[in-house]
């Protein structure tokens, strides 16, 4: 992955554009983009956002990789899909958002202490293990996220919150102890381990 | 039909006009004021019944001149078409019962403008003479096309495929003008995906095949001269040799030229041969015949290519162009692919400010271009620096940041301007009074590029300007109206324009050339009077050659001779009656409409003497716009004062000032004026007409000051065919204004 | 029964509008015959609709004041209005047209007097004002509209109503007995001039036109600028009659989008531009106007009307595609959300009133032609060869403004009068 | 009617004691009441959900739904695939139609799902319940079945985001769906057309990371629902109905409001409209009681 980090850009020239749509889930579109910014007025947490998708699209166009790949914005997309229904040119921004941040992640470009960057890696790897989401240990693992103090902090923060959820029955402490599984885990583990080693090979490839 | 005139009037007594006014007594008007020899009524007379009973008359009674007196002139215009005798039609509907309410304090007065409009048309029928074509006309059916490029071509094949004779005049040595040395052009057919070939070589091919095409190359026009249907042309060739040739009409489609860079330093135009205009890189690629394209300073392969968008174009400061020429854009686009298409890696940026893609094709283009990975940037570009790589800075819109960029090559999109020859109102032709004498030759516009037609005009050597040099017509609704009848420009000197528009505006073109020479033939006049066989005519006896009537002349239709008198040239006259109302000894005149005919109205109101305390106001109104509107209020019922007596007059251009003085004279209390709006947005469908008569208003002061009376009595307005509440708000202001100043000391 | 002369010399127009009438005019001006088939119950088309002309203010009731005359004294030219070219049948040089009729219930008697307008009392929605006015069951189309004939509309037929209106008719113009009917000529060529319609405004769901009474359409605006239109010329807003001083366009409103129309419509920049001119000519500095743009696309030669719209500190431009139109509950007011792109600044603008450019679309549906004909991606037809004697002209051929939509008609009127010369060449 | 079979995808917030079990408790019931067999896909997994991305590639989460998809083609050949959960919905909808535009991504998935000895056909519709009740069960007959209609209840019809783009409901408006409205009516409920918050963003998965800033639209969905005067939220999706309902408390902390708006699925509003109790609604399953809801259910 080196070699990607450190790849030269020029400004303006087609460089970067290339390596995204090589690499970026639906990167071929970042070019069809036509600058009227509907998806950057569309967003939901627009205000989040240091760089607008429409901006990080003409980054992308003018070879800035360092600042897109290491910007929080696309880490903001709540997957409304608000910018795909709207964008008069077509382009899936949701997912090309998706995309870069998965992309930046990757090359280990995306920011520190993203807390959706951090969320999404905790989500991952815990439908991973039991192939369906535990949404109680999904919850503690945000909580304690940042650290054992911290984490005690927002369980009591929240305190209420899963009192609640467990009187409506709604959340079961039980689920900490093994919790809803799929019965061939090893199976979907071996299944997405495949599908990552092709990905890894295609993006390899691409550099 | 005998020569004997036999008078017929018509009152129809529908639409309420029976009800609302005395028909006996209009009757009894058009017969014994009125002199009409026989006068019916009928209760609908645009009725089949109806118009069979004047049929009927003129076929078998022999009616040669008809007065209807029904609604406006307007109305029922094809049930009372009754193009072989001479007709007035008095406007009983929407010009009185409409304009006035219905009730009895008003039934006398209201009577009294219906007497009046029965007298003004009869007086005016007594005057008039079916028009019929001078006979100075020929028919000649050979277009001539100045220019032989994409448009010229276009316009040659497309007037042959209608089985017209052409000659082609270019002045290169080949066909094909700067299209010739493009690579490819912007697509013209969906999907609008890929440049295109030219189709030059094709069109070449097409003309030299094409029998009825005559091509004269390295040839200029040295003299036009004559009209419509007649114009003789001195066609030269570079070796001297000059051959005369007729044509019926004349298509110009000198094309245009770019824009020099070289006035913009900031460009670096100048300083580097790797700084080129979008219409050198053609060349460029051309030369290249499909292999790399490569820079001009080392031949190195281009592997980097920026196009700076909008050089000079658009632009308020001193030098630049004010307009854009729309295309760059594409060009642009079209030219990215150029190296796209050779060497997908090499990269293509191209700095914008607002990219013109208009219309389906355009926009189709521009995704295309996306697609093939051209990178668009809005960017304002501040400096190309020369060197081994250009650096091209500018401010990135979007980024909002100074920023630059490197290149092997650098493309300006510089703008078209207009190959137009020199614009004959460059300096406002004016007539000395006092140096008449010294005036003899006609005073030629400062001149700073050659003539392309060299008219042989009174009024300059080549067509007109509107803006910018574009000789693009004035009038949004009518594009080819030249203010040189029979000449029509097409292509870029109209407007800038890319090849797929050129080619419709050649063929539009062809169209209107090929219209003018066949009604020139016949004795018809051009738009807007098309059709109009009445032509002027004036009285050598009388003229004192002021030349003010070939001057005057919106068209430069006017020449003169060795004497000063005028030449009218009737194929190139638009029958506006402008002339007329220029001369002031009145001896020009149309055999339907001329100082005599209106005089007559004038003088037939019946004007009361100063007790009756009942005022008349003359209304003199354009029958384009001015006309119309009076109309729509009456339709909607607005009222208007009935002191008011309306003549519709073809132009305000048209308008004599004896008009003026005699109904002055004659006991009218106020006169108002009512033309089209001049000055640069004029919609005056006569161009200068409406423009000429508030010219010559300003002087009226002097006639009003030597009878001693109020300047306020005489107004000249401009009024819009929308007008519908003002104009007859002016009406009735001038009402007020009598009221206020007293009544004419002018009556007897 | 409606009787045609038309021959394989006849030049078929389908369409009335500006380029229609032009291709018509110009082609029976130069000795062709002519039959125009208008749908509507006048010629003139969408532009008797419009106030002003860009870029030189004019009015275009006065072009068409000229262009109804040539046409009341052309002997050579028939015009059929309410009517409607159903099928065309055979070959360039030699097609069979069949056109359907429809009743306007009254007959050419009618002189224009407008009793039966006075004698009816139901009104409908004016669809010359874009339904922001009324008018009679018994009507003329607008004050100008050639033929100078009243229409009795259909939904009054077998009521009161209908009969009130015979009853006030002196001149037996009113023939409740009227019924469709088709006619079926010849023609040796065609020209199409279908032209276009605007956008449907409640497709463009972001911007509520169907939810929002304070969003406009510019077609509806040029009928809210008009002194002789539904208000008198004063902007107001729809909610509450208010004067609407702080007017935002929108550009691009169906137009440049994949989800409504892929092509750029031209005309929206400079008519938005000439807009503004109507808000500063009704209200001076009091009125202010803000254009949302993506790229502002004034049409070459009237580049310079552009900058002096910009000099104008009463106008001001944002380049950015609006996202969504929100409403303020309080006043009725629009609010405008996006980004404005140059430089990222976000917005949520109020306005009085918002005015979307609606884009340009071709009247007749791709699928709906009655003739086999060559059509691309956006509904306009292609000037292809195979297209034989049929020529588009004007809007139908792309998104033009009406000087280059007669510029292009008259074209088209010229290749039309090739396909008949040729025939007459051959047939003598 | 005939009795309706479809492959069902509950999604892994529907089960037993997680976040919307209450959902799948009153879908069952208003499933029943409609004769609408659920046909739970064998051994489904989770769908990777819209958070997914971040750590799981855009093959690995395409993966994942084919598996889903080549499971109830195999197990429940020839049924459409429902969903109740947009997310789930959402995801399965789009990796059958990115595998069936690329053909590429087509053939990777299939190779990675070859190691479980799974194939893909990708032939299989994927719709979402609403559909179902919308396009094929159709307001009229859910009209028919109403025993006790939900008089008097003003309800906001808050659609959300995944459930209406990018695919929609019965090719409505993005903007202004009205379905739910009139299933609001068909329930003999009020509905509120111009309950402007209708497709606000709730902040999805980001109500966990960024609480603050999902908050916020929190706030104002509800905050729109009250100006309206509605008695209850409906919604069909189960992440909007929690985040919508559960944060209420931390939301009237923070913005100083006294929010306590109940927050109910369209298919608890069916369930008591068609004259079932409480429990088989699963009003039980509340944070902010229905109490208007177990009024009705409880007459």
């Amino acid at each position: 992955m080196s070699d990607l980090n450190s790849a030269m850009t020029e400004r303006y020239h087609n460089s970067f554009l290339r390596e995204v749509e090589a690499n970026v889930e639906e990167g071929e579109w970042v070019k069809m983009c036509m600058q009227c910014g509907v998806c950057a007025g569309s967003c939901p947490l627009g205000n989040a956002w240091e760089h607008t998708p429409q901006k990080l699209f003409m980054m992308i166009r003018a070879g800035k990789r360092e600042a897109v790949l290491s910007s929080d914005s696309m880490w903001m997309c709540t997957s409304c899909y608000n910018c795909i229904a709207r964008c008069p040119r077509g382009l899936p921004i949701t997912h090309i958002m998706h995309g870069l941040a998965h992309y930046a992640k990757r090359l280990g470009l995306a920011p520190k202490n993203q807390p959706t960057a951090q969320f999404s890696q905790i989500f991952w790897d815990n439908l991973m293990k039991k192939g369906r989401v535990n949404e109680l240990k999904l919850g503690l693992s945000v909580y304690f996220k940042d650290g054992f103090g911290q984490g005690i902090k927002n369980a009591l923060a929240n305190k209420q919150l899963g009192q609640n959820m467990m009187k409506a029955k709604r959340m079961n402490a039980m689920e900490f102890f093994g919790g809803h599984s799929i019965k061939d885990t090893s199976g979907l583990q071996k299944m997405i381990k495949k599908a990552q080693e092709i990905e890894d090979a295609k993006i390899q490839g691409n550099s | 039909m005998s020569d004997e005139k036999k008078f017929a009037g018509y009152i129809c007594t529908g639409c309420g006009i029976g009800e609302r006014l005395d028909s006996s007594q209009l009757e009894m008007i058009a017969t014994r004021e009125g002199k009409m020899q026989s006068c019916k009524q009928h209760a609908m007379l645009c009725s089949s019944e109806g118009v069979q009973m004047i049929r009927d008359d003129i076929g078998s009674e022999g009616a040669s001149h008809i007065m209807i007196a029904a609604c406006s002139r307007r109305a029922k215009v094809e049930a009372f078409n009754f193009p072989e005798v001479a007709m007035t039609r008095a406007n009983l509907r929407e010009g009185v019962i409409w304009v006035r309410p219905d009730a009895p304090e008003h039934q006398e007065t209201t009577q009294e403008m219906a007497d009046d409009y029965i007298r003004m048309a009869c007086a005016e029928l007594r005057s008039l003479k079916l028009p019929h074509a001078s006979g100075e006309q020929s028919l000649n059916k050979t277009i001539l096309v100045v220019g032989g490029g994409i448009t010229g071509m276009t316009a040659a094949l497309e007037s042959a495929a209608a089985g017209y004779p052409v000659h082609i005049v270019e002045k290169q040595g080949a066909l094909g003008g700067q299209a010739a040395d493009y690579a490819k052009a912007i697509p013209t057919r969906s999907p609008y995906k890929e440049p295109r070939d030219t189709g030059v070589a094709e069109m070449i091919a097409a003309i030299e095949a094409n029998g009825l095409i005559t091509v004269h190359l390295n040839s200029t026009v040295a003299k036009t001269a004559g009209a419509p249907g007649r114009f003789n042309v001195d066609i030269a060739t570079e070796s001297g040799a000059v051959s005369n040739e007729t044509f019926g009409a004349i298509i110009q489609a000198t094309g245009f030229k770019l824009y020099d860079p070289s006035n913009l330093p900031q460009y670096g135009y100048s300083s580097s041969p790797d700084i080129v205009t979008n219409a050198e890189l053609e060349k460029l690629v051309k030369a290249a015949d499909g292999g790399p394209i490569k820079r001009p300073s080392d031949g190195k392969e281009v592997k980097a290519v920026a196009f700076v968008q909008n050089v000079g174009q658009s632009s308020s400061e001193e030098g630049q162009l004010p307009y854009h020429s729309g295309i760059g854009d594409l060009i642009a686009i079209k030219q990215a692919m150029y190296f796209k298409d050779r060497n997908n890696d090499c990269d293509t940026t191209i700095l914008f400010n607002n990219l013109r893609t208009p219309g389906a094709a355009g926009e189709d283009f521009y995704r295309a271009g996306q697609e093939k990975m051209i990178t668009f940037s809005k960017g304002q570009v501040s400096e190309v620096v020369p060197g081994d790589s250009l650096e091209v800075k500018f401010q990135d819109l979007i980024l909002d940041e100074e920023t630059s960029m490197q290149a092997d090559l650098v493309v300006l999109d510089v703008g078209m301007m207009p190959n137009s020859g020199p614009d004959p109102y460059a300096v406002p032709i004016v007539i000395d009074e006092k140096a008449e004498a010294a005036s003899e030759t006609p005073r030629a516009p400062t001149v700073t590029v050659d003539s392309i037609l060299n008219l042989d005009y009174r009024q300059g050597s080549d067509l007109p300007h509107l803006k910018n040099g574009f000789t693009d017509s004035h009038f949004i609704c009518f594009p080819y109206e030249t203010r040189r009848t029979g000449i029509y420009a097409a292509g870029p000197l109209r407007r800038p324009m890319d090849m797929r528009q050129a080619q419709d505006d050649a063929a539009g073109a062809a169209m209107k050339a090929i219209q003018a020479a066949e009604n020139a033939g016949k004795g018809m006049a051009a738009h807007p009077r098309a059709g109009d066989l009445s032509f002027p005519s004036f009285r050598m006896d009388g003229c004192t050659q002021c030349k003010r009537c070939t001057v005057e002349c919106p068209f430069g239709a006017i020449n003169e001779d060795e004497k000063g008198y005028p030449m009218f040239n009737e194929s190139r006259c638009r029958r506006c009656g402008t002339c007329m109302g220029a001369c002031p000894v009145r001896v020009i005149s149309f055999e339907n409409y001329s100082v005599e005919s209106v005089n007559q109205q004038i003088k037939n109101v019946e004007v009361p003497e100063e007790f009756d305390e009942k005022p008349r106001i003359l209304v003199l109104a354009c029958e384009n716009d001015a006309y119309p509107a009076l109309d729509q209020a009456g339709m909607n019922g607005v009222e208007i004062n009935p002191w008011a007596r309306v003549i519709p007059v073809r132009c305000l251009g048209s308008v004599s000032l004896s008009w003026i003085t005699d109904s002055l004279n004659s006991g009218y209390d106020g006169i108002v004026l009512m033309g089209c709006a001049k000055g640069d947005d004029y919609q005056c469908h006569f161009v200068r007409g409406s423009a000429m008569a508030h010219e010559r208003m300003d002087k009226v002061g002097d006639t009003l000051s030597s009878l001693n009376l109020e300047p306020e009595r005489v107004v000249v307005y401009e009024v819009a065919i929308t007008d519908i509440e003002r104009a007859p708000k002016l009406i009735n202001d001038m009402a007020e204004t009598v009221e206020k100043i007293g009544l004419s000391p002018f009556k007897f | 029964m409606t009787e045609v002369i038309a021959t394989n010399q006849t030049i078929l127009v389908v369409g009335g509008g500006i380029s229609g009438l032009t291709a018509a005019l110009e082609a029976a001006e130069t000795g062709k015959q002519v039959v125009l088939v208008e749908k509507r119950p006048y010629v003139g088309g969408r532009v008797t609709q419009l106030y002003k002309y860009f870029p030189k203010l004019c009015f275009p009731a006065c072009g068409l004041e000229i262009n109804q005359r040539r046409a009341k004294m052309n002997p050579n030219l028939t015009i059929l209005t309410m009517a409607e070219v159903t099928d065309i049948q055979g070959d360039v040089g030699n097609y069979t047209a069949s056109v359907k009729i429809s009743p306007r219930y009254v007959n050419d008697n009618c002189t224009g007097c407008g009793d039966c307008a006075r004698a009816v009392s139901a009104e409908f929605d004016d669809e010359f004002n874009y339904g922001l006015g009324k008018r009679k069951g018994a009507y003329l189309p607008h004050r100008m509209a050639h033929p100078q004939r009243y229409v009795i509309d259909p939904a009054i037929l077998g009521t009161e109503e209908a009969a009130k209106a015979k009853a006030a008719c002196k001149v037996n113009a009113v023939d409740l007995e009227m019924q469709e009917e088709t006619v079926s000529f010849k023609a040796g060529a065609v020209v199409w001039a279908t032209g276009w319609q605007p956008y449907d405004a409640n497709k463009i769901q972001p911007y509520g036109y169907d939810r929002f009474q304070n969003v406009v359409t510019n077609v509806e605006f040029e009928r809210m600028a008009d002194p002789n239109g539904p208000t008198g010329g004063k902007i107001l807003r729809p909610s509450d009659g208010e004067v609407a001083k702080n007017i935002a366009f929108i550009q691009c409103a169906g137009s440049r989008d994949k989800n409504h129309l892929l092509h750029c419509s031209r005309i929206c920049c400079m008519a938005t531009l000439k807009q503004t001119h109507y808000v500063q000519e009704a209200l001076g500095d009091e009125g202010k106007s803000t254009i949302y743009y993506i790229d502002i696309r004034a049409i070459d030669r009237f580049e310079d009307f552009y900058q002096a719209v910009r000099e104008n500190p009463n106008v001001s431009f944002i380049k950015s595609k609006v996202a969504s139109i929100t409403q303020n509950r309080e006043n009725s007011n629009p609010v405008l959300n996006g980004v404005d792109t140059e430089g990222y600044h976000r917005y949520a603008n109020e306005h009085d009133l918002v005015v979307l450019a609606v884009g340009m679309q071709p009247s007749v549906d791709k699928a709906s032609f009655p003739v086999d004909i060559v059509i691309n991606e956006e509904g306009f037809i292609e000037p292809a060869t195979e297209n034989g004697g049929i020529f588009a002209a004007g809007c139908s051929s792309d998104a033009l403004d009406v000087n280059r939509a007669v510029q292009q008609a008259t074209g088209a009127a010229l290749r039309a009068i090739q396909v008949v010369n040729r025939v007459a060449g051959t047939e003598g | 009617m005939a009795k309706k079979e479809v492959s069902y995808y509950p999604g892994c917030s529907s089960q037993t004691g997680a976040s919307s079990s209450n959902m799948m408790r009153a879908t069952q019931t208003m499933c029943d009441e409609l004769d609408i067999q659920l046909n739970e896909i064998p051994d489904w997994n989770c769908c990777g959900a819209s958070i997914g991305y971040g750590s799981g590639g855009e093959l690995p989460r395409l993966t994942l739904s084919a598996r889903n998809i080549a499971l109830s083609e195999q197990h429940n050949p020839g049924q459409e695939i429902v969903a109740t959960c947009a997310a789930c919905w959402l995801s399965t909808r789009e990796a059958k139609e990115r595998l069936h535009e690329d053909a590429n991504m087509f053939r990777d998935a299939n190779t990675a799902l070859n190691e479980i000895n799974l194939k893909l056909n990708n032939q299989t519709p994927v719709r979402h319940m609403v559909e179902v009740l919308v396009e094929d069960i159709g307001f009229e007959a859910i009209k028919a079945k109403i025993k006790k209609p939900l008089q008097g209840l003003k309800i906001a019809s808050y659609v959300g985001c995944q459930t209406n783009r990018p695919f929609g409901i019965a090719e409505e408006s993005f903007e202004n769906p009205v379905y739910l409205d009139h299933l609001i009516e068909s329930v003999g409920a009020d509905s509120i057309p111009t309950y402007e918050k209708k497709v606000q963003c709730c902040g999805g998965a980001l109500a966990f990371s960024e609480p603050e800033k999902s908050q916020e639209m929190i706030h104002g969905i509800i905050e729109a629902a009250y100006d309206h005067g509605a008695d209850l939220i409906a919604t069909p999706c189960p992440l909007c109905q929690a985040n919508v309902e559960i944060y209420q408390d931390q939301i009237n902390a923070r913005f100083g409001s006294k929010f306590n708006m109940p927050v109910v699925y369209y298919s608890q509003l069916m369930s008591v409209a068609f004259g079932r109790n409480s429990k088989d609604s699963a009003l039980d399953g509340q944070i902010i009681r229905a109490k208007s809801l177990e009024d009705i259910a409880g007459k």
